[in-house]
């Protein structure tokens, strides 16, 4: 057989050449380009790379800790000369390091819980989609009637036996949150089980462990981070809900939900301690809101 | 026999995100009383297009010009609650994936009758017996049965015979089929070809026939325009265009398909790929796979000129064509 | 159709035992007791309560004695609000959550979906702008700060409304707390149903309904509300937990009487019997509206019923 | 020179069911998708698979590549079973079998460009190739689909759906297989491209010597290809023949209906042509009818049709029908 894969110089010289053959668009690059052309995707991520500065960089430059106490200024208005520029709190803190201070640990609680629900989620979404039949027929029921819950008074409960440590308060709110996560996770592993290109892989000797990380997952990045985006929001909410109630973190630490629920019974009196907080929070929420719509927009462009 | 049809300079475009794509242009023909006009290309060809834009089906991003005028009215234009008095009494359509075509939620009896309701008048019970029969004469066995039925409790082939059953319940002038058979089988879209060939003779009523396969084409159309690249290239009467081609595309479309009748060592394929709409080719749009091009075709487009008394095309050669020894 | 409600009950209980089990063991081995916090109690005193709420025995008994009472219909004693059984407590609160929750769920709901409809029938025209803006206000802000708010607003400056507080049978007492309430649901109903609107007047088969010169009342009203429906009923039931959820703080804000003061209390002071009593008649209320949800979703898509 | 006698693939009693779940609490029923299936394939040789929706050819073409695993029966690999071997030793075979789909976009891995799809199966299939020879076979590959090297960087959505579907077959022809399974590799193109396609297959198979089996619903399409054509209907062979003799000559009434029914684009013959009853749809693959599965749509059928399910009978010429009455219709329709 003279076969088509003989060898010969000018195929190997012809090969390195090709090395640097022009590179096609990925569909991430494609994603990126959509995004790019979503204005208010692209403020929107200019502002919440701003809010994440000021939440982590800020403090090193903020002139007062947020825990320190200034006896000469309680519940004072803004004052630039003495460096209380978003003014103090009822106990003379600086208002200004204490949004800085809430603003990281709302953000912190969002990513790491959101970690744990993405990594729950696709855990068992993958797993149920994988399997499939019966399988997947209990393992989603399960989850329909968990999505049913009440399951802010699990959180509740948990918060309250285990005591109001941050990091419980992440793992219990990203425990909750993995529902959605699955279903999307479990619904593309389905669709994806079925594409051709999973039994070309077969066909080519490909075992599962292959077909898994080298076909599947890399498939699924789209959705994961779409639901990821859209799921930091609602567990800012969830955490700044039970801050609220007086279930989130503790004094004299601090986040956006607390600063909020301290400031709101004094808002006529002194309204700074609540502007702010409220302010930089319907910020965030809306830009990350408005970034997951955009993403979703370009990493599944239905209607093109 | 008179017209019931006559498209003028039609042309769809649509807007994309930064660019505007001209999906048909210029197309004119006309469509006799009771004949069937065959629509041949491949995707991309405008086909589909054309006729939704006179349907008045367009996607939001797109946009139709010219006129189709159907008597006196041109549908071309007309707001939609004007051209409802039109769509599914004069003219109708049927889809190609009946799969999707019928709504999931409401049984079949709802879709049918309500035609009858809007443009005839019929009162529940009237339109109810009306569709029955006609449930009956495409051929639906049971046809109280199924009209009290959900669309996915039917097969594929039934529901396309429901979508027949329902453009025709008003007797329309015009049927516009667009690639009514492709999604089914072989068996199925014999008996379904078979289908219009007798109720739109029964009926009076000239068919569209949009499709892409000459075979579908061959045994059931009068007269067929090719299309490529948004413009209609050739035009005439079946026979014509079958044993006498004069494009270059549609002779390579006939060389093209296989004939079960007949095993030919190799095909004479049309080389090289369909150009995309948004990158249509300079001068002739087929003139990159052509086998007959010349320096003209690079950079003119041909308009679509008649030839002999009955047919059109559009293309700058004018010589024999002998397609084996070229490719 | 009763078979498939049947059925739809039968798998639901099993999940509901499960949800039941679980709460009563991550109550029961946590650390700390209904008696540890506050005065600390003479040792006997101590045994005493601890052998009439069982406490003392084995905590599998105690799974036992709980779920034979429960079958019973019996929730039990409240172990921090002495002389009242969690029944009673319930009773007092509850009527005024539900009624509470559902009047915004049932407000939200509709608004929600009039907004959504809307909003896709005049997509990308002023209205669909309009009500998209409102409806990611609705969305972005927290209800507790959306109820301060409002109440500063209408209660204080205008004086509108009363700012808090209850008086049995008054409507405007409710006005603020069920906007407050009904916002962010009524958000999220509209973003599906624009969404959902948006593919079904998209999809082949409302071509076709076009095709047959129907006219947009009629194809909205017969072709596209029904499917369109499909997957914010699927919603429902998620977003009425989220909405009795919800009316814990709302209740707060507005001093209102719901249940939420006392299971907030009860789970701080781990008052086993208040809270496991009002999370399973959360439970129960929501299954039952699953159920329902169900239901209605096998009339939307006839193809679940023949499942 | 090939040696054309020698059986390449040989399947025995081949059978294929499917449980389908009719939800958590009901007996998930049984489709039956392939029943008693026999037949071989020798070396050189196009062997054509027609048959309608739902007549189980897709899944044939996947239990020969053990894709899908037979429920009953053998595959015969050079005279060796493979349909029970371990997965290990079946991937040593993968080399020699290779398959190419319907839908050439759906059977590209959205996220690999065009070289590292195609570099794919070398890396489980011939681990003893480097990267810089894996590139090399690449390129010759690419150049024999009649795809230009220099797209190797790219992705499959930047490709038509012809070029993706020679994409599918450079694929397929990088381990240098010996058999290839094409399921309905050109129905998703347009007719000329689908030329280009069935033409390119042809050489290639020239060139390399490959054996091929081809699926199709489209009677023309299979015809011009095969040398060999099998006729299945819900899961069960019907006739099997020489081509030329399969359509100038068909003698399970199934395939006459097939055959009449089929378009051709020839107008006066078109006219001409009536179809010979076919009567219905295919009936459900779940609930399929007793005896003969032909018999509800056959307009030959006798009570006694009912009775059993005909085996294929090998006539002297060495083709197959599975057919109680076919010399009774012979006679009938006077050929």
């Amino acid at each position: 057989m003279a076969g088509i894969t003989g060898k010969d110089a000018t195929l190997t010289a012809y090969a390195e050449a090709l090395a640097k053959a022009p590179k096609g668009r990925s569909l991430t690059q494609d994603a990126f380009r959509r995004l790019s052309r979503n204005k208010a995707a692209v403020v929107s991520i200019f502002v919440v790379v701003a809010i994440v500065l000021f939440a982590f960089v800020g403090p090193y430059f903020a002139p007062w800790a947020y825990d320190k106490v200034d006896w000469s200024s309680i519940r004072k208005p803004p004052n630039f000369d003495k460096g209380h520029y978003l003014g103090t709190d009822a106990n003379g803190r600086d208002m200004l390091a204490r949004v800085m201070q809430g603003t990281q640990m709302s953000l912190i609680v969002a990513f790491v819980a959101t970690m744990v629900s993405v990594v729950i989620g696709i855990t068992y979404g993958a797993i149920a989609g994988y399997f499939g039949g019966k399988v997947d027929a209990v393992m989603m029921r399960f989850v329909d009637i968990m999505y049913a819950l009440p399951y802010i008074l699990f959180v509740i409960i948990l918060v309250v036996i285990f005591g109001r440590s941050p990091v419980l308060l992440f793992v219990g709110i990203g425990c909750l949150e993995w529902l959605t996560m699955a279903r999307i996770v479990r619904g593309q592993t389905l669709s994806l089980k079925q594409r051709e290109f999973i039994e070309a892989a077969k066909a080519g000797g490909a075992g599962p462990f292959t077909i898994i990380f080298r076909h599947i997952v890399p498939n699924l990045t789209g959705p994961v981070v779409i639901y990821a985006t859209l799921t930091i929001p609602e567990i800012i909410i969830t955490e700044s809900f039970l801050s609220y109630l007086g279930l989130g973190v503790q004094e004299p630490q601090t986040s956006l939900g607390t600063l909020i629920s301290a400031g709101a019974p004094v808002i006529e009196t002194l309204p700074w301690m609540l502007l702010v907080p409220a302010a930089v929070l319907i910020t965030m929420l809306l830009c990350l809101t408005y970034l997951g719509d955009g993403l979703r927009d370009a990493l599944d462009p239905k209607d093109r | 026999m008179a017209d019931v049809l006559v498209v003028d300079g039609l042309d769809v475009t649509f807007e994309l995100h930064e660019s505007e794509v001209k999906a048909v242009s210029n197309l004119d023909f006309s469509l006799a009383e009771g004949e069937t006009l065959a629509v041949v290309g491949e995707s991309g060809s405008g086909k589909s297009q054309a006729f939704l834009s006179i349907m008045g089906l367009l996607a939001r991003n797109g946009r139709a010009s010219g006129r189709a005028m159907m008597g006196d009215v041109n549908l071309i234009g007309l707001p939609p609650s004007e051209l409802d008095r039109y769509r599914g009494k004069d003219i109708a359509m049927i889809f190609q994936d009946p799969m999707t075509s019928l709504n999931p939620s409401l049984r079949l009896r709802t879709q049918l009758a309500e035609v009858l309701v809007r443009h005839q008048g019929y009162d529940n019970d009237k339109a109810y017996r009306a569709v029955i029969e006609m449930l009956e004469r495409v051929g639906i066995p049971e046809p109280v049965k199924r009209a009290n039925a959900y669309p996915h409790e039917l097969s594929g082939g039934m529901r396309q015979r429901v979508m027949i059953a329902m453009a025709l319940l008003c007797r329309p002038k015009i049927l516009i089929a667009d690639e009514p058979t492709t999604a089914l089988d072989v068996t199925v879209q014999a008996q379904m070809l078979d289908l219009f060939k007798t109720l739109t003779n029964d009926f009076g009523t000239a068919l569209v026939l949009i499709t892409h396969d000459l075979g579908v084409v061959a045994g059931v159309a009068d007269r067929m325009m090719v299309m490529y690249g948004g413009r209609c290239i050739e035009k005439g009467p079946t026979d014509n265009l079958f044993y006498d081609p004069r494009h270059p595309y549609t002779l390579g479309l006939l060389h093209s398909t296989p004939h079960v009748g007949k095993r030919a060592a190799r095909l004479d394929p049309i080389q090289g790929l369909p150009p995309s709409l948004e990158h249509l080719p300079k001068g002739c749009a087929f003139h990159p796979r052509c086998a007959f091009r010349f320096e003209r075709c690079f950079e003119e487009r041909p308009p679509l000129l008649p030839v002999e008394d009955v047919r059109e095309k559009a293309c700058w050669y004018q010589g024999e064509l002998k397609y084996g020894k070229v490719a | 159709m009763l078979g498939y409600a049947l059925r739809r009950v039968l798998s639901a209980l099993p999940i509901a035992l499960i949800a039941i089990t679980v709460c009563f063991f991550i109550l029961r081995l946590a650390p700390g007791g209904p008696f540890d916090t506050g005065r600390q109690l003479p040792p006997d005193t101590l045994a005493n309560l601890r052998a009439h709420y069982n406490l003392d025995q084995p905590l599998f008994m105690q799974y036992l004695i709980y779920l034979g009472r429960l079958f019973q219909g019996d929730l039990g004693p409240s172990m921090v609000f002495d002389d009242f059984s969690v029944a009673e407590m319930l009773a007092i609160g509850l009527p005024f959550t539900m009624m509470l929750g559902f009047s915004a769920f049932t407000v939200a709901t509709l608004v929600g979906l009039v907004a959504g409809a809307v909003a896709a029938m005049n997509q990308n025209h002023w209205p669909d702008y309009v009500l998209v803006a409102l409806v990611m206000v609705g969305l972005v802000i927290p209800n507790f700060l959306m109820g301060s708010l409002l109440q500063l607003v209408f209660g204080v400056y205008l004086d509108w409304f009363p700012a808090g507080g209850y008086v049995p049978g008054s409507i405007p007492h409710l006005i603020l707390p069920i906007t407050v309430l009904a916002l962010p649901h009524a958000g999220r109903i509209a973003r599906l149903t624009r969404g959902s609107m948006i593919e079904v007047l998209g999809t082949n088969y409302v071509r076709t309904a076009r095709s047959k010169g129907l006219g947009a009342r009629l194809i909205l009203v017969r072709h596209a509300i029904k499917p369109a429906l499909i997957p914010v009923v699927s919603y429902l039931g998620p977003g009425l937990s989220y909405l009795l959820t919800g009316s814990l703080v709302v209740e707060q804000i507005f001093a209102l009487p719901g249940i939420g003061k006392y299971f907030i209390t009860g789970a701080l002071n781990r008052d086993y019997g208040l809270v496991l009593g009002t999370t399973i008649l959360y439970l129960f209320i929501i299954l039952v509206l699953n159920l329902i949800v169900d239901v209605i979703y096998a009339w939307l898509d006839p193809k679940v019923r023949f499942r | 020179m090939l040696d054309r006698t020698e059986d390449l693939l040989k399947v025995e009693n081949l059978s294929k069911n499917f449980s389908i779940s009719a939800g958590l609490f009901s007996r998930p029923f049984q489709l039956r998708a392939l029943q008693d299936i026999n037949f071989t394939v020798k070396r050189g040789e196009t062997l054509g698979i027609v048959g309608e929706s739902g007549c189980g050819k897709s899944t044939l073409g996947r239990c020969i590549l053990q894709l899908l695993s037979p429920d009953e029966g053998k595959v015969l690999w050079l005279g060796q079973d493979i349909s029970r071997l371990p997965e290990a030793e079946m991937r040593k075979k993968r080399r020699d079998l290779q398959i190419i789909f319907q839908d050439p976009l759906a059977s590209l891995n959205p996220r690999m460009t065009v070289g590292e799809i195609i570099a794919d199966p070398l890396k489980t299939l011939m681990p003893e190739v480097d990267a810089k020879g894996r590139r090399e076979r690449v390129i010759k590959t690419m150049e024999a689909v009649g795809l230009l090297p220099e797209m190797i960087n790219r992705y499959p959505h930047e490709f038509s759906g012809g070029q993706a579907q020679r994409i599918g077959i450079a694929r397929a022809l990088i381990s240098e297989p010996k058999l290839i399974v094409c399921d309905e590799p050109v129905s998703a193109l347009d007719v000329s491209i689908q030329a280009q396609i069935l033409n390119l297959l042809s050489d290639l198979k020239e060139r390399l010597g490959l054996t091929l089996i081809f699926i199709s619903h489209n009677l023309s399409v299979v015809r011009h290809v095969s040398d060999r054509i099998m006729v299945l209907y819900l899961g069960r062979i019907v006739e099997l023949a020489e081509g030329d003799d399969l359509y100038e000559d068909p003698k399970h009434p199934y395939t006459r209906a097939l055959l009449t029914a089929v378009p051709i684009p020839d107008p006066k013959r078109a006219r001409q042509r009536s179809i010979e009853g076919l009567v219905g749809e295919i009936p459900s693959p779940i609930n399929q009818p007793s005896g003969c599965t032909f018999r509800t749509r056959c307009r030959f059928a006798q009570p006694r049709c009912a009775e059993k399910v005909p085996t294929l009978e090998t006539l002297p010429d060495g083709r197959g029908v599975a057919c109680i009455r076919w010399q009774e219709i012979e006679l009938a329709s006077g050929a």
